[in-house]
Formats: structure tokens, C-alpha cells, sequence
């Protein structure tokens, strides 16, 4: 019975094609499967923005929207309706085709990165060979979208705000795919699903997920701050924010465009969160051997909202970062570390099986962060600020 | 997907077109980005060419043309940063990046 | 010739046009990206997966934006006053149109010589990323070093070429 | 240790988060419309004018002396004086304002005019509920709409209230008694007068009690006067404010 459950979608699909004649029965599985993504994110974007409204209010003591439909279920859709039916005011001065076109890029190529997660055993739309690097082109064609929102609003504000935007997700967009490269290297194949299925064995009972080994743990904590950078949330907002940008680099932009690039954000999100799941805490598995029976796109998409559910938290919990911070941390912090982390996956896997590879990656590792956090923090002198004036 | 059914000639039509059309812009504006833009679009050219020979050559496994694209896209990323490192600078001296004004080697 | 040929060439030469034609920097610099986009499709046709992905994510992802923001910091973004071709823009056009003439009576010379491989091409080869791995770790290992450091000499010569002189800036 | 005060900060919240569904007093808020929060009595939002009594025109202490509207920064009172006079509280005849405006669209609740007003005629209102949909002339409220009785003015501010009427009530005492005092002097020197022609060889002492009683008589007067009649700047203003 399980194992019908956990094809249910693979068998729906099946169906339905073979409703179509012969010819048409490749192609119509994939337009179904598009159009499945295409529906099913949005939806969730809704209960991510409901579970943002409501998890920030708890953090700060309130409550959170209670009055659209039962615990304010509705409200994601009362703002979806208000977003559509408002004015979308264009500057005279923007640019009308590029400011037209950089909300189409951003949800077009975020929406295309979907398209290589495994969301469910045999539940991906295109099972390429190098699923990872098709994910992490469309992840770099989003700067560009970003850019083109900020420039073409010829505004001061959007301007600065999509430069720092732009230089922000290109350097964390290094540590990202760095920190990626370590679980390729121990899989041993850029496609997904196989490294969902390196990931899906069971020893006592616990699963051999890539966040329980030392190099994996350290992989995991790098790719959580990348991922955050890179779709500009919690401590790495600057670009958007609001004191001091207005709102970066969709400030020109209002009614659905607007909306475009909040829906935008979010799927950035999903889609950031569902990698990780799938490289790190190991994509459809059970997290544990006689949990085997759940469907495996259940525990997919709890993991999913789990990451969604930390974003938020960190949203509620930490400051905003200066820009020079930002950068300094991501260069001279995370990048060693990854390539560090590199380092001590080829230590870990010709080590062999056995404790003493865990001990020695864990000590390298955990020496190199207090080592490098010490020193970060020892020339930190908080003394007055200093100044540095363009010429 | 069964063999392709356009022949090798078109590609290197595209590639040649591409390519003329790199070097007219390189050519003929006058803004150096303008003009690297131009010398990117011919590199481009050349990579089409080299994965078209290598799809249509005699042994596709030896992965030879597909190599070559690869190390001649990331020595193109490399030229490219220099390259506009250098119209940078230029610009911070001379305030310009108009090449006919660059007169300054003429002595 | 296949319509999804046609549809690419049309959109990789219309974004190549436009990169050279186009009278604001910032337009030429998109445009160029139309042009990657095309071309990395094109290596999708051929079956070129590696060097697709690989297209998108050096091009599209950094190149692209390091022409733009190389555009806006030596403020490229305004209109020239004196036009946008330099003086002599008639023999530079005389001398691409010169090179296509050559290069295209070349291909069309080569595919009345050499019939058969020119034309229909092979079976689809299946490469796989792992041969890859193994072509560069094998045959291609001494390129491989070299590019990784050409890299880094090009990396910290394009920060120290366009960094901030400390002392002595004018 | 790099990292650990993001850890002390996420525990912080995860506690607030789980305490919330826990304990309900966490919860700061209340939901508005149905539930309110009692205002704290020093809230103040537009000004309204005092009046005693039932007659809200009659009772209205305002004497249209026109101090607030000078005194007002964003200038948002207007006030137009009244050909006629009107008795006030202590039954001094005093002018009223025969139009009393204030823009509360303007007004930016800095409570200035309270502290200059001499009579205690403005005081702050505690209600905020004023959307109107029209926006200049809904919210430009004459002196009708902002005439509103002392016993409104008690609910509100309490203990405020309860100081301005022991000061009123001991200014009135206080006119009450020079009042009598007057009387009573004007009844002994009608006395006097009858006395006078039978007692011609005494006219100095009655020049001098005369001279005396009016003295103190004005002395008295001046500062009563002062409190009910026009003010004039100066020490009665200083005692006033007091």
C-alpha cells in the first residue's frame, strides 16, 4: 500500500498522459509536470507568506493576521487580490522595456530552476546528467534580472540598491557553489537524483544524510548563510532595506510587478531550501529506517517547510548586516572555509571507514572556525568608526 | 533524438555571421566596452564552431571539441575581467572611454 | 534545416546585432546577453550539455554583469555627444564584410568538396558528466592547471589593474 | 566563539514563539475594534473647549482672548471675538468667541495652548476616532463640535480636572469674598455719609478711611480683577500660570 502512495503522483501522471494519443504522450507528461510546479509553488508561496505573518507576530508577542478567513488563512490571498487590482504606476523616466521585462526574467528563471529538484522517488521533470550546474546557471541569471530592475527605474535608490543587490548574490553565489562542490565530490555525480539516492542508506537506523558527517555539517552551515544572501533575506537585506533604500531595487515598482517580485523572492526561496534539502539532508528519505513507509514527497516538502520556517525565524531574530560586514564575511570568512571544507572532504574520503576519520575532520574543521573566529573578533576593535570619503 | 537533420554547414554559417558581426562592433564603436563586447561575440563564434566540428566530427566520444569550448569559455571570462579592469583604470585617468581620444602611446 | 535551427540562429544574430547596433551601452550589454542565451541553446542543440550549463553560468552569470557594471562605473550609461561610431566606421564594416565574404565561401566550398561526414552528423554520443570528469582528470590535466592558473593570475591582476591607487591618485 | 550570540539571540525568540501559544499574557495586543485598551490619563489628542454648566454657550469659559491662536505653532486655531458680552462664571461680563475653529488636520497635539490658556478654557481630548471623509472641511471642527462639558472633562482626566475646579473654586471664593468686602464697605460708607453732617469737624478722618478703604479695596481688587477681567502680561500671568 506505501509504495502505491508514495508513486500516487508518478501513477496520476501516468494516467493522464495515456488519456493522450500516442505521439503526444512524451510531451504531455512534461507539460502536465510544468504545470503541476507552475501551480503547486505559488500555493505554497501563499502559506509561506501566512506562516511569515504569523511566525514574525508570535517572535514579537503579537499575533499576527487573525481577521481574513480562520487564523487569517485568507490573508495571503486578500494581499494577492490588493497587490492585483493596484495601480501599477511606471516612472516616465524608466526605461519601459527592460523595467517591462526584469520581473518576467527573475520568476521565469527562478521558476526554471524547479525543474532538476527531486521533489518525491522518481518525482523530478527533467533528470539531467548535470542537474546542479542547470540549477546554478539560472541561479546567476537572476542577478541579472535584478539588475535590470534597479537600473531601469533610473531612480538613485533602486540604482544602489540593485548594485549592492548584484554584488552581494555574486559573491555569496561562490561560497554557494563551493559549498556544493564538497557533496560532488563525495557523491560523485552532479545529477540530484543521485545524490538523493548516495544519500538514502540506513546504518543502526540512522540515515546517511551528507549533514551527519563533519564536512557536511560544515557544508550545510555555509550553504544556510549563501542561501540566505543569495535570495536577499533576514540578516543579508540590505538591499531592500526599507530605512535606508526605500525598498533597494523594486522601489519603482507597484500592482503586480511588485507582486512578481515578491512571488519572485519566495520561490527563490523554496527553491534555495529545496537544494539544500536535496544535498544535505537528503531530499526524499525517511529521516529514519522504519519510517520508511511514509511517502518519500512527504518528507520533501516538511523539509522544506522547515527550512522555510528557519528563514523566518532568522528574519525575526537578526539585525541587518553593513555592506563592507557583509562582504568582509563572505571573502575573508566563508569562502576560506569552504575551500578548507574541500579540503577535509578528499581528507575524509580516502581516509577510510573507521572513527579516526571523524575525529581528524572534525578537529581540522573545528579548529579552523575558532581559529579564524578568533582572529576575526581580536582585531575587531569596536572603537569609533572611521570614515572613507570618494574622492 | 534521432541525428540531427540541419548539416554542419549551417552551423558554421551562424558561427562566421556571429563572428563578422563581433568584429564590426569591434571595429566600428567607439566606447572600449562596446569594443570588448565585440571580441566576446567573436569568441563566442569560435566556441560554436568548435562544439559543431566536434557533434558532426568522426569520434564525438573523444570529447575533444567539447574540451576545447569548455577551456576557451573560461579563458574568455579571464580576458574579459582584465579587459574591463583595464578600461577602468583608463577611465579614472583619462575620464574617457572614447578610443579615439586613447591617442596618448602616439608620441 | 530544422525550424528550431532557424529559431536560434534568428535569435542568437538578432542579439548579436543588437549588441553591436544599439546607441545605449547598457541596451548593447543586455542584448549581448540575448546573444549567450542563443548560443548556449545552440550547444543544448548539439548536445553539448556540460558546455551549455557552462555558457549560462560563466557568461550569462558573470560576464554579463561585469560588462554592466563596468559600463555604469566608467559612466557609460549617458549618451555620447559625438556619436557612437568612431570616425572610420566605414572601412571597419568593409573589413567585416570582407571576413564573412571569405569565411563563407570557405564553408560552402568545404561542403561541395567533402561530402558525406559534413553532413549528416553521428548518433547522438552520450556524454556524460563523469566522462567528462574523467577526460579532464586524464588527457586534459595539464590544461586544467594552467587555466586554473591563468585564473588566479587574472583575478588579482584585474583587481590590481582597476584598484584604488592609494597614494599619489591624481 | 564566532556564531554564539546568533545562537543566544535564536534561542531568545524560539522562547518568545513557543511562549506565546503557552502563556496568553505574553501577548501585548488586543484586538482592536472589539477589545480596547483604556487610555493612560495622560494621553491627549486634539484640543476641545471646557464649558460648565448644562448650556454649553453660556457656560463656555472662553473669553476670546485670542492667546492660543497666537501661541499656536502650526497655526491651526481661528478665532473670531463677539460683538456682545456674557457673563462668566464668577458673573464678570466677558466677551466669547462668537467662532472658535480648530483644524485637527493641522493640529499637531503639542498641548501649547492649554498651558497658555489663562481660564482653563482648552483642555486636551483623549478621543481618536475622528476619520471623516470629506478632509478639510470634516476635519474642521467649529465651536460647536468642540464645546463639551466639565463633567466630560472630570471622566477623562480626573485628576487634572479635579486641581483646575479646587483652583477656580478658590479664585471664586476668593472674588466672593472681595465682593463682599466691597459691599460691606460701600454699606459702611453710605453710613458714614448720613454721619457726616453732623460730624462736619471730622471730614480728614473719613478722607483718610475712604482713601484707605478704596487702597485696599484696589489692592484686592487688582488681583480678582486681573483673574477675571482682561488680562494684562505681566505678574497676574505669572500667578495665574502658577
Amino acid at each position: 500500500m506505501s509504495e502505491k502512495a508514495d508513486q500516487i503522483f508518478v501513477l496520476l501522471q501516468h494516467w493522464l498522459v495515456s488519456l493522450l494519443p500516442a505521439g503526444w504522450q512524451q510531451p504531455g507528461g512534461v507539460v502536465l509536470a510544468v504545470l503541476v510546479i507552475i501551480c503547486l509553488f505559488p500555493a505554497l508561496f501563499a502559506l509561506a507568506v501566512w506562516m511569515e505573518r504569523k511566525g514574525l507576530g508570535r517572535i514579537q508577542n503579537r499575533l499576527g493576521p487573525n481577521r481574513v478567513g480562520p487564523f487569517g488563512l485568507l490573508q495571503p490571498i486578500a494581499d494577492g487580490i490588493k497587490s492585483l487590482t493596484k495601480e501599477d504606476i511606471v516612472p516616465r523616466s524608466a526605461d519601459a522595456a527592460v523595467h517591462f521585462l526584469a520581473p518576467v526574467v527573475l520568476v521565469v528563471t527562478v521558476f526554471m530552476g524547479f525543474a532538476v529538484l527531486p521533489m518525491g522517488r522518481n518525482m523530478v521533470l527533467a533528470d539531467m546528467d548535470a542537474g546542479l550546474l542547470f540549477y546554478f546557471a539560472m541561479g546567476a541569471s537572476t542577478e541579472l534580472a535584478v539588475f535590470m530592475a534597479g537600473w531601469s527605474s533610473r531612480n538613485k535608490y533602486s540604482l544602489l540598491g540593485a548594485m549592492r543587490a548584484v554584488a552581494q548574490m555574486i559573491s555569496y553565489e561562490v561560497v554557494l557553489l563551493l559549498s556544493s562542490v564538497a557533496v560532488v565530490m563525495m557523491s560523485g555525480s552532479l545529477s540530484l537524483t543521485r545524490i538523493v539516492e548516495a544519500q538514502n542508506h540506513y546504518s543502526w537506523g540512522l540515515p546517511h544524510w551528507y549533514i551527519f558527517t563533519p564536512w557536511g555539517c560544515a557544508g550545510f552551515v555555509m550553504y544556510a548563510i549563501a542561501a540566505t544572501a543569495e535570495t536577499n533575506r533576514s540578516p543579508f537585506d540590505l538591499p531592500e532595506g526599507e530605512s535606508e533604500l526605500v525598498a533597494g531595487y523594486h522601489t519603482e515598482y507597484s500592482g503586480f510587478k511588485f507582486a512578481l517580485f515578491f512571488l519572485g523572492e519566495y520561490l527563490a526561496m523554496f527553491s534555495i531550501s529545496g537544494l539544500g534539502t536535496t544535498l544535505f539532508l537528503g531530499g526524499w528519505s525517511a529521516p529514519f529506517s522504519w519510517l520508511g513507509w511514509v511517502p518519500s514527497w512527504i518528507w520533501f516538502f516538511a523539509k522544506l517547510m522547515l527550512s522555510i520556517f528557519v528563514f523566518i525565524w532568522m528574519r525575526g531574530t537578526l539585525p541587518r548586516l553593513r555592506q563592507d560586514q557583509l562582504m568582509n564575511f563572505a571573502w575573508k570568512f566563508v569562502l576560506p572555509m569552504c575551500l578548507l571544507n574541500l579540503l577535509v572532504a578528499g581528507l575524509w574520503r580516502f581516509m577510510g571507514d573507521g572513527w579516526p576519520r571523524w575525529v581528524v575532520c572534525s578537529a581540522i574543521l573545528v579548529l579552523a572556525y575558532v581559529g579564524m573566529g578568533w582572529g576575526e573578533m581580536r582585531r575587531k576593535h569596536f572603537g569609533a568608526r572611521s570614515y572613507r570619503y570618494a574622492e | 533524438m534521432m541525428g540531427h537533420a540541419t548539416p554542419l554547414t549551417g552551423f558554421l554559417l551562424v558561427a562566421a555571421l556571429l563572428f563578422s558581426i563581433g568584429l564590426a562592433g569591434a571595429l566600428t564603436r567607439r566606447n572600449a566596452i562596446l569594443v570588448l563586447i565585440g571580441i566576446e561575440l567573436m569568441l563566442n563564434a569560435a566556441n560554436l564552431n568548435l562544439i559543431a566540428f566536434w557533434r558532426y566530427g568522426p569520434h564525438p566520444e573523444a570529447l575533444t571539441g567539447m574540451m576545447f569550448a569548455i577551456f576557451s569559455i573560461a579563458v574568455a571570462a579571464a580576458e574579459a575581467a582584465v579587459g574591463l579592469g583595464l578600461v577602468i583604470s583608463i577611465h579614472r585617468h583619462a575620464h574617457t572611454t572614447d578610443l579615439d581620444a586613447m591617442n596618448r602611446m602616439r608620441g | 534545416m530544422s525550424v528550431v535551427f532557424y529559431l536560434l540562429a534568428a535569435l542568437t544574430v538578432a542579439g548579436g546585432l543588437a549588441a553591436v547596433m544599439l546607441k545605449n551601452t547598457v541596451h548593447c550589454a543586455l542584448a549581448l546577453t540575448v546573444a549567450f542565451a542563443g548560443l548556449a541553446l545552440f550547444f543544448l542543440d548539439l548536445d553539448a550539455q556540460f558546455a551549455g550549463f557552462a555558457q549560462i553560468l560563466v557568461y550569462i552569470g558573470a560576464v554579463a554583469i561585469l560588462v554592466v557594471f563596468a559600463i555604469l562605473l566608467t559612466k557609460g550609461s549617458e549618451t555620447p555627444k559625438d556619436g557612437v561610431y568612431s570616425r572610420n566606421w566605414l572601412a571597419g564594416l568593409a573589413i567585416a564584410a570582407g571576413v564573412f565574404a571569405v569565411l563563407g565561401w570557405a564553408v560552402l566550398q568545404s561542403a561541395r568538396v567533402l561530402p558525406g561526414p559534413g553532413g549528416t552528423p553521428t548518433a547522438t554520443p552520450e556524454v556524460t558528466v563523469k566522462e567528462i570528469g574523467n577526460a579532464l582528470m586524464g588527457r586534459y590535466v595539464l590544461p586544467l592547471e594552467i587555466v586554473a592558473l591563468l585564473l588566479t593570475a587574472a583575478l588579482i591582476g584585474a583587481v590590481i589593474v582597476a584598484m584604488h591607487e592609494k597614494e599619489g591618485a591624481k | 566563539m564566532l556564531g554564539e550570540g546568533i545562537l543566544k539571540g535564536l534561542a531568545e525568540t524560539a522562547r518568545n514563539f513557543a511562549g506565546s501559544f503557552v502563556s496568553a499574557e505574553r501577548l501585548t495586543t488586543v484586538q482592536y475594534p472589539e477589545q480596547r485598551i483604556a487610555p493612560i490619563e495622560q494621553t491627549r489628542d486634539f484640543p476641545f473647549l471646557v464649558y460648565d454648566g448644562k448650556d454649553w454657550e453660556a457656560g463656555m469659559r472662553c473669553v476670546a482672548c485670542q492667546i492660543c491662536e497666537k501661541e499656536c505653532p502650526p497655526k491651526c486655531i481661528y478665532i473670531v471675538k463677539s460683538t456682545d458680552k456674557k457673563p462668566d462664571a464668577l458673573g464678570k461680563m466677558q466677551i466669547y468667541p462668537a467662532r472658535f475653529d480648530i483644524d485637527i488636520s493641522v493640529c499637531m497635539s503639542c498641548q501649547i495652548c492649554v498651558e497658555v490658556c489663562p481660564f482653563e478654557a482648552i483642555k486636551m481630548d483623549t478621543e481618536f476616532e475622528l476619520s471623516a471623509t470629506d478632509r478639510f472641511g470634516g476635519l474642521l471642527l467649529d465651536r460647536r463640535q468642540l464645546a463639551k462639558s466639565n463633567e466630560y472633562y472630570h471622566r477623562i482626566h480626573p485628576t487634572e480636572a479635579a486641581e483646575v475646579d479646587a483652583r477656580l473654586a478658590g479664585e471664586k471664593a476668593k472674588s466672593d469674598a472681595k465682593a463682599k468686602a466691597a459691599t460691606a464697605a460701600a454699606a459702611a460708607k453710605a453710613a458714614a455719609a448720613p454721619a457726616k453732617p453732623a460730624a462736619a469737624p471730622s471730614p480728614a478722618a473719613t478722607d483718610a478711611a475712604p482713601a484707605a478703604s478704596t487702597a485696599p479695596a484696589e489692592t484686592d481688587v487688582a488681583p480678582g480683577g486681573n483673574a477675571a477681567g482682561n488680562p494684562t502680561l505681566g505678574p497676574a500671568e505669572g500667578e495665574s500660570r502658577a
